[in-house]
């Protein structure tokens, strides 16, 4: 097996007596696009908030890039190189597009705690460089907080790119998105995979952008993992079929 | 009672009233800034102010003082001394003020007694109990009318030595007032009678009161006598549940300003019966001179004096004495004239010691009973004040050199 | 039955709805389609009186909706399923069905949980479950029984296939699918083009708050110019 | 034996008021929003209204008929309020409401006043449980066991109010989503009215529930805020068991911990919600609170710009104004002008932390008393000159922020509001009861400035320095990466751990930072006023500044600027007539009615039109 990304082993969670993940394993290689998809309350986003160390699993072993990140935070992780967007938007409304790119950079060199310059200021070409990059650099100035959904997931990807991550997770990264959108978004991220050599980690219901751009498909359901295939493998696999993407038979007619 | 009668025509006279009767600075008039919790504790203060303005009644129309009539320039300092203490400088440098009296916390008492000092102003602090204000933080230009902590829990203290209960416990609210007031006690009653030991101490926060549970800690201890401090809303649920208790039967209680129309009143049939307090027994007071107070008091208002009314009217009594016998209203002239000042006043002659600024006016002890369904005090004497304050070499440690 | 002209919506400064005119007859499905942005929630949520439009006018069987507040437009009929679901997560599926309920009206089928669980069978089997322990497509019937037990004319129903799974999506067709044969009228505002022609009669295109296409189902099928330009990959 | 039981009984009998009103408030909260700081006052009428219908109906059944009255009549009132003043500012930003309940508080002190005199009303015994049981030789009154019956009963009917009947139901539902239970038809209007109306029907039924116990007096209202506050925090926000537990727990901790440290009472209380909450922030029966529902509506606040140049001219004219102020203002104005000055600069504190920072304190005083307290001890027991004390006072609140911070900032919305409360009620507490080092309540005396600053001039420009240098650094600091950081915990926490930002620590050094800068203005405010007493610590002054903070207007940053001067003159111009609260709070409700962004918001959109219109 060649150098993994990310190498998922046993991991397990569960709320209050609800086993929201079981014993899951998988891994991830360096520029491959995985999908993981299920049913609503598969615990996908479970899954996602253990990786990115918002939530602690109660057993199991996440090791990013050979390193343990059990009872790592967030922000530990992130400085491990993993970038992450999310199925809600995640973004600061009270602050242009740059400087929402601009926060992720001053994090990145350790500027947080700076008293002395002014923010708006600092690493401001650096954040245009990436706002150039997913397209949406003319609109540097506006608040978050006016933006549409599409551009608001682009904001997000260009803040998740800043501290040159090497895996990036991203949760329905087209949810909310028009057809069109949705498309270029995913092949934006393709490209950029394939320039940095990246790993992608990502969850999503349209199945048209699923089939169209994952490397490898990941299925969970009721928090067991029940395929790990190709594209094609997965999508005639009956199992998934049945709980997840249902049948054509079922097709009702035009009224 | 409702007094909802003309409460709307009182009402709408009464946002509109402006405390400051004339704005102007007549020539012919002294004005004395009076600073009070009007609005945090009415029932005490108002009754202060009524006394007030009889004796600046009585006052001027005898003519005045040094040719001039007095003037009250009042104002509410919100119970807040931060708020006493501006408007002490307002009083002062934009109404021009002569000096400034009133108060009744403590704790604004002493903001002011801070104030004097440092602005040089004369501050004749009227109702304000704490030692401390003519003691340790006295000063110069701070004077103190009414019997402090310490000469009342002496009061009480004296007789309680003359009762053979031996063990004691004290109930006072967890704060300054409560604290100097059981030390007070402890310490003079510990003096006349050696053997008594202190068997409780409860310390319920003021105004909050677990009035059950605190009557049933002090039961825990047995005592055979009680110095109780708590007043007002505690007061009446720690007699109420003592009585329903049955705490008080075969003990000693001591009430501290219990026998105070203000305090005594309120509790209506149910106020204690057999408490030694220190108070007011203004319906049984037949000296000459305060008759003629309590008629004039009564025909005035239509009501019957309180201990803030009495303080009120001695008050400006001093005052006025003061300037006449100054002769101007120039502070340091006030300063010296009531240094020793003897006046005399309802309750008998009252002097401001030259040694710590402190009034000999005294306080009345005696025994509560209940007549007619209400509080009153019996077998009572007045205690003249002079006689519960330390020794001069005692004060002069006490009191910081001027 | 529902017929709005001229409606104008803002949000602070923003111009949302511009000069939107649609209408919608008895015992149709019309579908509002448009990307994300493009004002199809807002649409909804100006008719029902969840956002007060600036000017124009909603009259819904004859009768005026202008400035009328959310209760009272559902009062007089009209049931709205948001997007977000908005499930009362601390409520069971019963009392979530509770809160919608409102008295029968006559000519129209009076909703009943029983009758609510026949359609959908499953809530039926988590009748004293939180709302919040359910999954999202569980909780996305839940909305829309739970606005079917206000008796509703005509039901607003906002992206209802966004974020599920497919086979709940095909499951949620077959339910609305149902309903219309009920004879419930529905304006389904739609980003999914394959699920609306499932469904609707009617369709109107929705871009940046503008009506820019409007026709039966038929017709925008064969109209691949329209498509292309507002909807399409 | 008798003697524990008996104990226990008088624990939960005083809990009963005390959970009676406090599950009110609970209710009102969880489906307004609205942090009723009027519901104390309601507690209050409801013990006035008591006295006067037991005083006619005085038979054993008229005596219920009476309570049942009070509440009522409590519940009207409750009602009028709420129709007459709320019901028309739930649209505005979060808390704003608690302004207007602010001056009501300040209408019914005097409105009691006037109608039923300033004398302590003491209440009747209730009539046939006017005796006592005897338990195992202790006695206990009667009506300590009806009370115990009454809130147990409370208990279960409202239990069963809310959820055995469509209108608990609504209430539940609209305790989460308000706007889709209107959507679904429900007339949420009424439905909020009659929250309103149960809420302080049952807070006055408390007050008339514990007038046998004790009496009517105008203190109630403030007496019982604070333990409401903590009842209803332990206990959970919303749950009506969690605060008869809460409410239970404390008098019961009380009714014990007073046997075995007689002077604990007060803190004891306070502690106990500490060391729950840090426990289980939500409180015994609570739930987590969804992110961003306290401070977080409204439209959304637009990115920080720099001063455009007429703001620019405008500010160094009236920073010039304010320096040569003492070449024509009198004496007394000077005065005002400092006190202006500090309120300002403590409001611009609280409002660093409570609006960029996200975090809403109810216990900011802490921090202005602890400065002021610091800055006197040190001058009362070390003989510090004035400028050390006033360096030493900022470090200290500094310090007292950051051990404060360290427990509040893993809380969000009103629980870490209520906490800051408690926190800022144990200093309170220490430095009202502990008069050995502190002077208690009769306060440090004699702190006057250095003779150089003892002129009221000199006072005034040392104080205009610090005043305008803290406001304009506080705002320097909102620009720096620091600032930014801490809007973006606030926007969103998740963004923010995954891109690397510690959030606690973050708001914990903010939450310091703020602590910090109220210090200042606490040291200023000492020398000012040449003592410092307890009161600089209490609830009231916390209040101060919250409100001076909303009427300017939570979102811009010279909100709490003008809020505080137009708090303090106004406050001082009123207070010079008899019925001034009467007047003060309802110049506070019309404000709120006229500007429910603030007056500085309110101006601000106006200046952002008039701008925008090209003028």
């Amino acid at each position: 097996m060649s150098e993994t990304s990310l190498q998922i082993t046993g991991l397990s969670k569960s709320f209050g007596g609800v086993q929201a993940v079981m014993d899951v394993s998988f891994s991830l290689h360096p520029g491959e696009l995985l999908a993981l998809i299920g049913p609503n309350g598969a615990g996908k986003t479970t899954c996602f908030n253990m990786l990115n160390g918002q939530l602690k699993p109660d057993s199991g072993s996440v090791m990013l890039f050979s390193k343990e990140t059990v009872g790592l935070k967030p922000a530990d992780i992130w400085r491990l190189g993993v970038g992450r967007t999310f199925q809600i938007t995640a973004t600061y409304s009270s602050m242009t597009v740059c400087e929402n790119v601009q926060m992720a950079l001053l994090s990145d060199r350790q500027q947080l705690m700076s008293f002395t310059r002014r923010a708006s200021r600092m690493y401001r070409p650096e954040a245009l460089e990436l706002l150039k990059q997913v397209g949406i650099v003319e609109q540097e100035d506006r608040p978050c907080s006016t933006l549409a959904y599409g551009d608001l997931k682009r904001v997000e990807l260009a803040v998740a790119l800043a501290n040159n991550p090497r895996l990036l997770l991203m949760d329905e990264p087209t949810a909310g998105m028009a057809p069109k959108e949705r498309v270029e978004l995913m092949a934006l991220t393709a490209d950029i995979v394939k320039e940095r050599n990246l790993s992608v980690l990502f969850t999503e219901h349209d199945m048209d952008v699923v089939f169209a751009h994952a490397d490898r498909i990941l299925v969970l359901n009721r928090g067991k993992l029940i395929a790990d295939d190709t594209p094609e493998n997965v999508r005639n696999n009956p199992e998934v079929r049945m709980v997840y993407l249902g049948t054509e038979t079922e097709e009702i007619a035009h009224a | 009672m409702l007094n909802y009668k003309n409460w709307l025509s009182g009402m709408l006279a009464g946002i509109f009233t402006v405390g400051l009767a004339v704005p102007a600075f007549a020539g012919g008039t002294i004005k004395i800034g009076d600073i009070n919790s009007y609005k945090r504790l009415p029932a005490h203060t108002i009754p202060y102010k009524m006394g007030v303005e009889l004796a600046l009644e009585h006052i001027n129309s005898a003519g005045g003082v040094i040719g001039k009539k007095l003037e009250l320039v009042s104002r509410d300092d919100n119970g807040k001394p931060g708020d006493a203490v501006k408007i002490a400088e307002e009083l002062v440098s934009k109404d021009r003020v002569a000096l400034i009296s009133g108060s009744l916390f403590s704790h604004i008492g002493l903001a002011l007694t801070s104030f004097a000092g440092q602005r040089k102003v004369l501050y004749v602090a009227a109702e304000p109990l704490a030692d401390a204000l003519v003691w340790a933080k006295g000063n110069r230009y701070t004077f103190r009318l009414r019997p402090s902590t310490y000469m009342q829990a002496g009061m009480l203290a004296e007789q309680a030595a003359k009762n053979p209960a031996k063990r004691w416990a004290t109930i006072a609210p967890n704060y300054a007032y409560g604290k100097d007031a059981v030390a007070a006690f402890k310490k003079i009653l510990k003096s006349l009678r050696p053997d008594v030991e202190f068997v409780a101490e409860q310390w319920p926060a003021l105004f909050k009161i677990d009035a059950g549970a605190e009557i049933q800690a002090l039961s825990a201890a047995n005592p055979e006598g009680v110095y109780n401090v708590t007043f007002g809303g505690d007061l009446a649920k720690f007699a109420r549940e003592g009585k329903l208790r049955k705490f008080f039967d075969g003990k000693l209680i001591l009430g501290l300003l219990t026998g105070e129309p203000e305090y005594l009143d309120p509790l209506k049939g149910e106020a204690p019966e057999g408490w030694l307090v220190t108070g007011y027994p203004w319906y049984d007071i037949k000296t000459s001179a305060h008759n003629a107070f309590r008629n004039a008091y009564e025909a005035k208002y239509n009501d019957y004096p309180r201990i803030g009314s009495i303080v009120g009217y001695n008050t400006m009594l001093g005052i006025a004495a003061a300037i006449k016998k100054a002769g101007s209203t120039d502070t340091e002239a006030l300063v010296d004239a009531m240094e020793g000042l003897t006046y005399d006043s309802p309750t008998g002659s009252i002097t401001y010691r030259k040694i710590d600024h402190q009034s000999t006016m005294g306080a009345y002890v005696g025994w509560t009973a209940l007549k007619d369904g209400k509080g009153t005090m019996v077998n009572w004497t007045y205690r003249d004040g002079a006689g519960y304050l330390p020794s001069d070499a005692e004060v002069r440690k006490l009191r910081p050199a001027n | 039955m529902l017929e709005i002209s001229n409606l104008n919506t803002y949000y602070g400064r923003a111009h949302i709805l511009t000069d939107l005119s649609l209408n919608v007859q008895r015992g149709e499905v019309v579908a509002l389609l448009g990307r994300n942005g493009a004002g199809k929630s807002t649409t909804l949520k100006s008719i029902n009186g969840l956002v007060q439009p600036e000017s124009g006018s909603i009259v819904f069987e004859n009768e005026s909706l202008n400035r009328q507040s959310a209760h009272v437009v559902c009062r007089r009929g009209i049931g709205y399923v948001p997007e977000e679901r908005r499930i009362f997560t601390d409520l069971t599926v019963m009392e979530n069905l509770e809160v919608g309920t409102r008295p029968p009206r006559k000519e129209f089928p009076v909703w009943t949980p029983e009758r609510v669980f026949e359609i959908f069978p499953n809530l039926a089997e988590m009748r004293n479950r939180p709302g919040g322990q359910m999954s999202g497509g569980e909780q996305q019937m839940l909305t829309i029984a739970r606005t079917l037990m206000g008796n509703p004319k005509l039901v607003l129903l906002d992206e209802p296939s966004e974020g599920l799974a497919p086979v709940i999506v095909q499951q949620m067709a077959k339910t609305i699918h149902d309903l219309k044969r009920e004879g419930l009228t529905i304006i389904l505002s739609e980003q999914n083009l394959r699920f609306a022609t499932k469904l609707a009669d009617r369709a109107y295109i929705i871009e940046k708050g503008v009506i820019q296409y409007e026709g039966t189902m038929d017709d925008l099928a064969a109209d691949e110019d329209v498509r292309n330009a507002y909807l399409t990959v | 034996m008798g003697f524990f039981i008996v104990q226990v009984l008088t624990g939960l009998s005083s809990a009963a008021a005390v959970f009676l009103v406090a599950s009110g408030l609970s209710i009102i909260f969880g489906v307004t929003r609205v942090v009723n700081f009027a519901h104390g006052s309601f507690y209050m009428l409801g013990a006035f209204f008591a006295y006067t219908f037991t005083s006619h109906l005085t038979s054993v059944v008229g005596f219920w008929v009476a309570m049942l009255l009070s509440a009522i009549a409590v519940g009207l009132i409750g009602v009028v309020v709420e129709i007459l003043i709320l019901r028309r500012v739930y649209q505005a930003p979060e808390l704003f409401q608690l302004v207007a309940t602010f001056g009501v508080i300040l209408v019914i002190q005097d409105l009691a006043l006037l109608v039923w005199g300033a004398e302590d009303l003491l209440g009747p015994l209730a009539p046939g449980l006017d005796s006592t049981v005897n338990i195992f030789g202790t006695l206990l009154p009667e009506y300590d066991l009806a009370l115990i019956a009454l809130s147990l009963i409370v208990l279960v009917a409202l239990w069963f109010l809310f959820n055995r009947t469509r209108w608990g139901c609504l209430v539940r539902a609209a305790t989460e989503d308000r706007e889709m239970v209107g959507a679904l038809g429900v007339n949420q209007t009424w439905l909020f009215t009659g929250t309103f109306f149960l809420g302080s029907l049952l807070a006055g039924l408390g007050g008339a529930a514990q007038l046998p116990k004790g009496g009517a007096s105008l203190l109630m209202d403030f007496e019982i805020l604070a333990a409401i506050f903590v009842v209803v925090v332990v206990g959970g926000m919303g749950s009506i068991l969690g605060a008869y537990l809460a409410a239970v727990l404390i008098f019961e901790f009380n009714a014990f911990g007073i046997l075995i440290l007689p002077e604990s009472t007060l803190v004891l209380m306070f502690l106990l919600m500490a060391i729950v909450l840090i426990l289980r922030p939500w409180g015994l029966l609570g739930k987590p609170e969804a992110p961003g529902q306290l401070g977080q509506v409204g439209p959304p606040e637009l990115p920080y710009q720099s001063a455009s140049r007429p703001l620019r001219i405008i500010g160094i004219l009236f920073v010039c104004f304010l320096f040569s102020l003492p070449a024509f203002a009198d004496d007394f104005t000077l005065v005002l002008a400092i006190e202006m000055l500090i309120m300002s600069l403590f409001a611009a504190s609280l409002h660093f932390a409570m609006g960029p920072g996200g975090m809403v304190s109810f216990g900011h005083a802490a921090f202005f008393g602890g400065g002021a307290y610091a800055a006197a001890l040190l001058v009362s027991h070390a003989n510090a000159p004035m400028e050390v004390a006033m360096l030493f006072a900022p470090l200290m609140s500094g310090v007292l922020a950051l051990i404060v911070g360290w427990f509040c900032v893993r809380l969000s919305g009103v629980y870490l509001a209520m906490l800051t409360m408690a926190f800022a009620q144990v200093a309170w507490s220490i430095v009202f009861q502990w008069d050995a080092a502190t002077g208690g309540d009769d306060g440090i005396l004699g702190i006057w400035p250095s003779a150089w600053a003892s002129d009221r001039m000199a006072y005034y420009y040392l104080t205009l320095i610090a005043s305008v240098g803290g406001i304009l650094i506080l705002r320097h600091v909102l620009f720096t990466p620091f600032g930014y950081a801490m809007r973006a915990v606030r926007d969103s926490a998740v963004r923010s751990e995954s891109i690397g930002i510690r959030v606690s620590r973050q708001k914990w050094l903010a939450f310091a930072f703020s602590g910090f800068m109220a210090g200042i203005a606490g040291g200023l405010f000492v020398f000012s006023k040449g003592s410092v007493f307890p009161d600089e610590m209490a609830i009231p002054r916390s209040f101060d500044a919250l409100i001076m903070v909303l009427l300017g207007g939570v979102k811009t940053l010279w909100g709490p600027v003008t809020g505080a001067s137009v708090f303090t003159w106004l406050h001082d111009e009123i207070s010079r007539f008899e019925y001034w609260r009467l007047l003060l709070g309802t110049l506070i409700i019309a404000i709120v009615l006229a500007f429910p962004q603030g007056i500085a918001g309110f101006f601000g959109n106006w200046w952002h039109r008039l701008r925008n219109k090209g003028i």
